[in-house]
């Protein structure tokens, strides 16, 4: 039974949805067989309580992260001190979210809207860490691209030669560097070669991941409709 | 030679770093603004807009986190001030949690700044974030009022003059979608645009363009790619409008992206001589 | 220089971040740490007040609504969004080991209705309508005066082939050599030549931040710009 | 019938109908017995004779099963690779080193690697701590792995599952320590760093059916010989359709403008 009724939600519920992406869509007098009018009820309200159910995972993974965290101060385990700020920070927040502090007086009013203290958070903490979080990255690529992207083998030389005229072929560099090319040349200039990188080559092998991936999909939805995989992704 | 080249592939990383930041500060200092013109990727989603009547309701959609905002930021705010000049009316939402401050910031530095004589609810609406991402979409293509009963400040659908009567997705005669990941750009084709029909427009951080290009022309009218876009859209901009003075915040940006390029390039040719040229009887086996 | 706190501490939070550059250390460590928590708070935070506050707990008790607006009209009750209410609470049950097997219910729901939008939605936009953007042109592009535009008709034949070859790559049941072998290997030359496109728009993107953050350190903290 | 689905989805619905077909098909030979064959894919040959290298240096095998948690489907797929590169360090008896980020992952991975150790007769050469749990910070993670692969040089690096910004940082590490890199992702956009980064990596789909292979699960394998069906179905349209619209237009034959208009029609939803 345990993995019985997953199973059986999950097809029924797949199965229901892939049936109502070929019902008719009436206009807005209605007046459509009842059926219809069932399935598009459930393809419209499915989504909306998958929105909900979404915010129950933000939930879970709130607690989740409230339990990791607590249970490491408590046996004060390594960087038991560092989980404190996590937890402070995070309860912190929620408050000052939950309760609409600062703002339009008591519930009312639009969490985001001037002057809540939701504001400061967002400007004050949260935009500065993630963003310099994701700038790291940028040295990152500086220095693997000195010391790790090498001329190995045949893929990954094309790739490099490849990304190295993309590359300056958005610079005034590579404008520069083919303005001596006679115009009887002009598609050997860089910048236009990067266009047609783009244009050509890139999108062939975008659209064969892209055809690749939904055959994949078809294959990966059948089978856990058939309840052969496991919903959960996991191993059986 | 060789063995000079090797000991420079030994170098420390932290020098790279300090090279880089080092770099981008002087180029910033000096602020140079590069000419642009739009590409054939960015010129349709100009053009789209430039012939969009007056008090046409657009469907546009924030979906980055203030982290990315640098790289799409700049190409909602021109092409929502290209919007506004147009007299259109933006219906704002977003499926990432953060859109509702983002859309506070694009109102600000849009809006607020150089069309004060608009009114929200008649000339904008801002439906903002639902949970959900590409649900949300599919919601919204059968009704919009399954998934927004009111507006941010809680003006019920209906009162919005902005939304001119618009229902669901497809009657809409135009999606713009700012992306900058999952869910994005892609939900909003896959989702919004093709099922129903209504022409996509999107703007993209730089590192999606090469992957949504797949959808274009097609399934997409055009696509904005990055800073590089943003800039573009300017350039038309102010090309378009002569008489209106607005900020070039991506094409300012252009020059220290430009140096980085430059470095970067200088940083994989360096390497690989140092590879190319390291003493044979290592090999691998060091 | 800035004279705002708010400033102020942004700066200080960016700096502690870089200085992982230097080595991983407790003040790399402390503002980790803090991101973790306030984007954890801040994500429960957007998703209570803009998706279960109006879309569930309203259309349950629909008094709720004069909470954040006094003035508000009431909406019809709706009482089959106890379903998903009652499927979110069993998500949580997985906080309980003895009790998570209840929470494969929603995840199930969850699967099950990933899995069943997005079958048909990405059969017609990422494999009928790719093809079909890729033949519909043909081979023969004509030029606007009539005659054959040679460069866009050898575009449109490489993207034909190309796309072919690369798609050809990501079959496997066969035994590889050949002349299958060699259209698969110029597939993965197609697709190398991709990932170096994706390459450098990715080095792009990730330059722009840092240059979004020096803008941020150098002129609102620091006004030198 | 029109007053309930929409006919002029007809071609969605035939397609959808014929890609079901032929993976049911793949799956139903595959239960019957049939094994196809998979021709060679380079990164999987690599993990064998990296590992022999390893052995031969006495340097250590690193595995990294991406930095994701168990939910994901790269990660449950890295686990399958993992087993089989377990069987090949038993067999060498050389040493195999597993960093994870998440406790999950950490518990499935030692009861992975016990099978293959068990499951080549060494059950003695198994240890738990092959496996140990770093951190689930993601910087923090890379930054103490990276120091981990510059002390212990291992000759061979497998970096297999979903990987986000800290590929870079891991993929570094592992080439500048002069090791032999296998890579393998689904996650696209972290795809071309390690093309860059590494020697081999199994690109996109090619990991699912790396693990497939590597795992020799018939069902998996008969489901790659369906959807092989329907990629070459697919190859023929994009190879044969260009031909017809051409000589549709050019010659204006009507068999074969009949020929473009339906299959096109067939293609446009």
């Amino acid at each position: 039974m345990k993995r019985l009724i997953p199973r059986v939600i999950t097809s029924v519920v797949g199965i229901v949805l892939i049936v109502s992406a070929f019902v008719v869509r009436p206009g807005d007098d209605g007046g459509a067989a009842w059926p219809v009018q069932a399935f598009l009820y459930v393809d419209r309200n499915f989504s909306v309580w998958f929105g909900i159910l979404a915010v129950f995972a933000f939930i879970l993974g709130g607690a989740s992260l409230l339990k990791n965290h607590v249970s490491k101060v408590l046996h004060r385990r390594r960087d038991w001190p560092y989980s404190v700020v996590t937890l402070v920070s995070f309860v912190g927040v929620l408050v000052i979210g939950l309760f609409k502090l600062g703002g339009p007086p008591g519930l009312q009013g639009e969490v985001t809207d001037p002057g809540a203290w939701l504001l400061v958070v967002f400007d004050g903490l949260y935009d500065p860490l993630g963003s310099a979080l994701y700038a790291l990255l940028a040295f990152f690529v500086a220095s693997a691209a000195y010391r790790a992207f090498r001329l190995r083998s045949l893929e990954s030389s094309i790739l490099l030669v490849s990304a190295f005229v993309v590359l300056l072929g958005r610079t005034p560099l590579g404008t520069w560097l083919s303005d001596f090319l006679p115009r009887s040349l002009g598609f050997l200039r860089i910048d236009t070669f990067s266009v047609w990188i783009m244009s050509v080559p890139n999108v062939a092998g975008q659209r064969a991941i892209l055809i690749g991936i939904a055959v994949g999909v078809v294959a990966l939805t059948l089978r856990i409709l058939a309840g052969r995989g496991d919903a959960e992704g996991g191993r059986s | 030679m060789s063995g000079k080249l090797h000991s420079l592939g030994q170098i420390d990383r932290r020098w790279l770093y300090l090279t880089l930041a080092a770099t981008l500060s002087v180029t910033l200092m000096i602020g140079p603004l590069f000419p642009d013109v739009p590409s054939a990727f960015t010129r349709p989603v100009f053009d789209s807009i430039e012939n969009l009547e007056p008090g046409t309701p657009v469907l546009v959609s924030l979906d980055y986190s203030p982290y990315s905002a640098p790289d799409i930021e700049p190409t909602a705010e021109a092409v929502t001030r290209h919007l506004l000049l147009r007299g259109a009316r933006p219906v704002f939402v977003s499926l990432f949690f953060d859109g509702n401050n983002m859309y506070q910031r694009l109102r600000q530095q849009v809006i607020d700044r150089d069309f004060p004589q608009l009114e929200e609810g008649r000339d904008w609406a801002v439906l903002g974030y639902k949970a959900g991402g590409r649900m949300v979409i599919n919601a919204l293509n059968q009704d919009l009022s399954a998934m927004y009963t009111a507006d941010l400040r809680g003006v019920p659908l209906d009162s919005l003059t902005a939304l001119g009567g618009m229902r669901r997705l497809g009657d809409f005669p135009l999606i713009v979608a700012f992306s900058s990941g999952t869910p994005g750009l892609q939900e909003w084709i896959l989702y919004g645009g093709d099922p129903t029909g209504t022409p996509v427009a999107g703007g993209c951080t730089a590192i999606g363009m090469p992957e949504y290009l797949a959808y274009f022309p097609g399934q997409l009218v055009g696509l904005l790619g990055g800073l590089k876009g943003a800039s573009e859209y300017e350039a038309a901009l102010a090309a378009g409008y002569p008489d209106r003075d607005f900020p070039r915040r991506a094409g300012r940006a252009m020059g220290p992206q430009t140096v980085a390029h430059v470095l970067i390039l200088a940083f994989l040719v360096l390497g690989n001589l140092a590879y190319l040229r390291r003493p044979r009887r290592e090999g691998r086996s060091t | 220089m800035s004279t705002s706190l708010e400033i102020w501490v942004s700066a200080a939070l960016t700096l502690m971040v870089m200085s992982f550059l230097w080595r991983d250390n407790p003040f790399y460590k402390f503002a980790e740490h803090l991101f973790v928590g306030v984007s954890a708070g801040y994500l429960m935070v957007m998703g209570f007040w803009s998706t279960l506050w109006p879309n569930a707990i309203v259309k349950l008790v629909p008094t709720a609504a004069r909470v954040t607006d006094p003035t508000a009209a009431l909406p019809d009750r709706e009482p089959l969004i106890l379903i998903p209410l009652f499927l979110g609470c069993l998500m949580l049950l997985r906080l309980w080991p003895r009790l998570s097997w209840l929470a494969r219910w929603p995840t199930a729901f969850a699967v099950g209705t990933t899995l069943g939008y997005n079958l048909v939605r990405s059969v017609r936009s990422n494999f009928l309508e790719q093809i079909h953007a890729t033949v519909a042109p043909g081979l023969w592009i004509s030029s606007a005066s009539g005659g054959v535009d040679w460069a866009a008709t050898l575009n449109q034949l490489l993207l034909v082939v190309g796309t072919a070859c690369a798609l050809a790559y990501f079959t496997y049941t066969r035994s590889g050599r050949g002349f299958r072998g060699g259209v698969a290997r110029s597939g993965l030359l197609v697709l190398m030549i991709a990932f170096g496109a994706s390459f450098a728009y990715a080095v792009m993107s990730r330059i722009t931040l840092l240059v979004g953050r020096l803008q941020f350190l150098l002129g609102d903290w620091l006004g030198l710009v | 019938m029109s007053n309930w689905f929409d006919l002029s989805t007809w071609n969605l619905a035939l397609v959808l109908a014929a890609m079901g077909a032929a993976v049911w098909w793949g799956v139903r030979g595959a239960r019957g017995g049939f094994r196809p064959a998979i021709r060679r894919i380079a990164g999987v040959e690599a993990m064998e004779e990296a590992v022999g290298r390893a052995t031969e240096l006495g340097r250590p095998v690193f595995y990294v099963a991406g930095t994701q948690d168990l939910d994901d489907v790269q990660t449950v797929a890295s686990m399958g690779i993992l087993g089989a590169v377990g069987r090949m360090t038993a067999r060498h008896g050389c040493n195999l080193v597993m960093p994870t980020d998440r406790s999950l992952v950490l518990a499935a991975a030692r009861e992975v690697l016990r099978e293959s150790y068990t499951a080549v007769g060494r059950p003695d050469s198994y240890a738990p701590d092959m496996v140990s749990y770093i951190s689930d910070d993601q910087f923090g993670f890379a930054a103490r792995v990276d120091g981990m692969i510059a002390r212990e040089k291992p000759a061979a690096c497998f970096l297999q599952g979903a990987f986000f910004a800290e590929s870079l940082l891991l993929a570094e590490a592992g080439a500048h320590a002069g090791a032999l890199q296998v890579a393998g992702t689904a996650t696209n956009h972290q795809l071309p760093f390690l093309v860059a980064a590494c020697d081999h990596v199994l690109i996109g789909e090619e990991f699912f059916a790396a693990e497939a292979y590597l795992s020799g699960d018939p069902e998996k394998l008969g489901s790659l010989r369906g959807q092989d069906v329907v990629k070459n179905v697919a190859v023929l349209l994009l190879l044969g359709v260009p031909l017809v619209v051409t000589l549709a237009g050019v010659a204006g034959w009507t068999w074969a403008g009949n020929l473009r208009d339906f299959v096109l029609r067939l293609l446009q939803t």
